[in-house]
């Protein structure tokens, strides 16, 4: 299993802060989650369209990063603090 | 391997005492010569006066970010302790959203060291900020300024 | 012409409290986004630790060179408002002793304008220490540090 | 007349916080005053030998800065406050 976040305007977009996502033996990186996601098409291929970063287990990784079952993979835009 | 306590990060609702702080980061005299604060306030909104903020974060990364930048601040520059206060939560023009204190030795690395956290915790630490008016509310969009401004430190490193 | 009140300059013997002069520097909100402070603390004494410290200055000129420090820092960054203390008289080991806050819309012009405050102050305004032991009194000799650290100011002009 | 000051180890040296001293007309600079000061042997021959700084009126000014009747002139070492 997979948990998958959703943070601020991306989540608004999507309508969903937080999903979780069977794991499939196919998946390798970041890539494959977000092509799973994008083949559901509004409001996700609209979302996932813009600049978004993307963190395995609450580090900022590039999309090629490798994950393995149980990983926590959030999506958001980016940062606005302080 | 440095030893970071994690009271020195607190994300909060609540307003803070700068004071309070300020009197934290004396407490290392006299092993320190210097002490930098810095805090940032409410402004610039891109609506009217009447806007006012919310913040939200993504709690468990934020803590793993904030830890990490200070322990590049320890590795960068000789300081002794740090602070980082960062609210979350409705916010009102003119209020204190952040604070980042730094003492040492000398007070070229503690100006240094307060900066340098700001400016990452600015573009890497995950905070978003929404304005809210009567007319709706609008997801605050990230600044090219602060990449640019965090950009200093790589050439700096180089440079340097 | 740059409007300059000499109560954002103060010289006095006592200690002063530092979140008393975070809340001057924070009425100027909402115009501002950022306030920088620097503390100066007394250490590092070439003898022991119970060495004292006695701070003499020339208190008219102190004044009109402070004065001039705060023109300069304002006519290279838009600081709204700032603030020097300095003490004089006996001090002793881990006391607070000279005081500058800086606030401005943006942060990166805040700390600018603190550290090139402190900077200048230590090189420029007249005011000399003498360490005091049970063996007898010696001054302090000027850091060839301190008018490095100045320097690095004017090459950035000619660099920027 | 001028005033003359003298600061910190300065003015431990001459043994002396303030002086007055009339003024003569062939006074043209910081210079002449020096030398004046200088003339009169020790203590003031070795304090001037070290390096000191000299303010015209509360300016630090180069020692060929030229001064005037009723002018304040002040000699102390580099400055080691903050």
């Amino acid at each position: 299993m997979l948990k998958i976040l959703y943070f601020a305007r991306l989540r608004d977009e999507v309508g969903c802060s937080k999903e979780l996502l069977q794991w499939q033996d196919h998946f390798a990186s970041v890539n494959d989650i977000k092509t799973l996601l994008n083949q559901r098409g509004e409001p996700w291929q609209q979302a996932f369209s813009d600049n978004i970063l993307h963190a395995v287990n609450q580090h900022v990784v590039q999309s090629d990063h490798a994950i393995t079952d149980g990983d926590e993979i959030a999506f958001f835009p980016p940062v606005t603090g302080g | 391997m440095l030893v970071l306590t994690l009271d020195q990060i607190t994300i909060q609702t609540e307003d803070f005492n700068v004071a309070q702080e300020h009197q934290c980061l004396l407490q290392d005299a006299p092993n320190i010569g210097a002490i930098v604060t810095f805090t940032g306030l409410v402004k610039e909104f891109t609506k009217d006066d009447n806007t006012s903020l919310f913040l939200e974060h993504y709690s468990t990364m934020t803590e793993k970010v904030l830890a990490d930048i200070i322990q590049q601040a320890k590795q960068r520059w000789p300081i002794i302790n740090s602070r980082i206060i960062h609210r979350i939560g409705h916010l009102q023009l003119g209020e204190q959203i952040v604070f980042v204190g730094a003492n040492s030795p000398h007070r070229s690395d503690a100006f240094a060291a307060c900066e340098f956290i700001i400016d990452f915790l600015k573009t890497e630490a995950p905070f978003w900020k929404k304005e809210i008016t009567s007319e709706g509310e609008s997801w605050v969009d990230a600044k090219e300024s602060d990449r640019k401004t965090r950009e200093r430190w790589y050439n700096f490193i180089e440079s340097g």
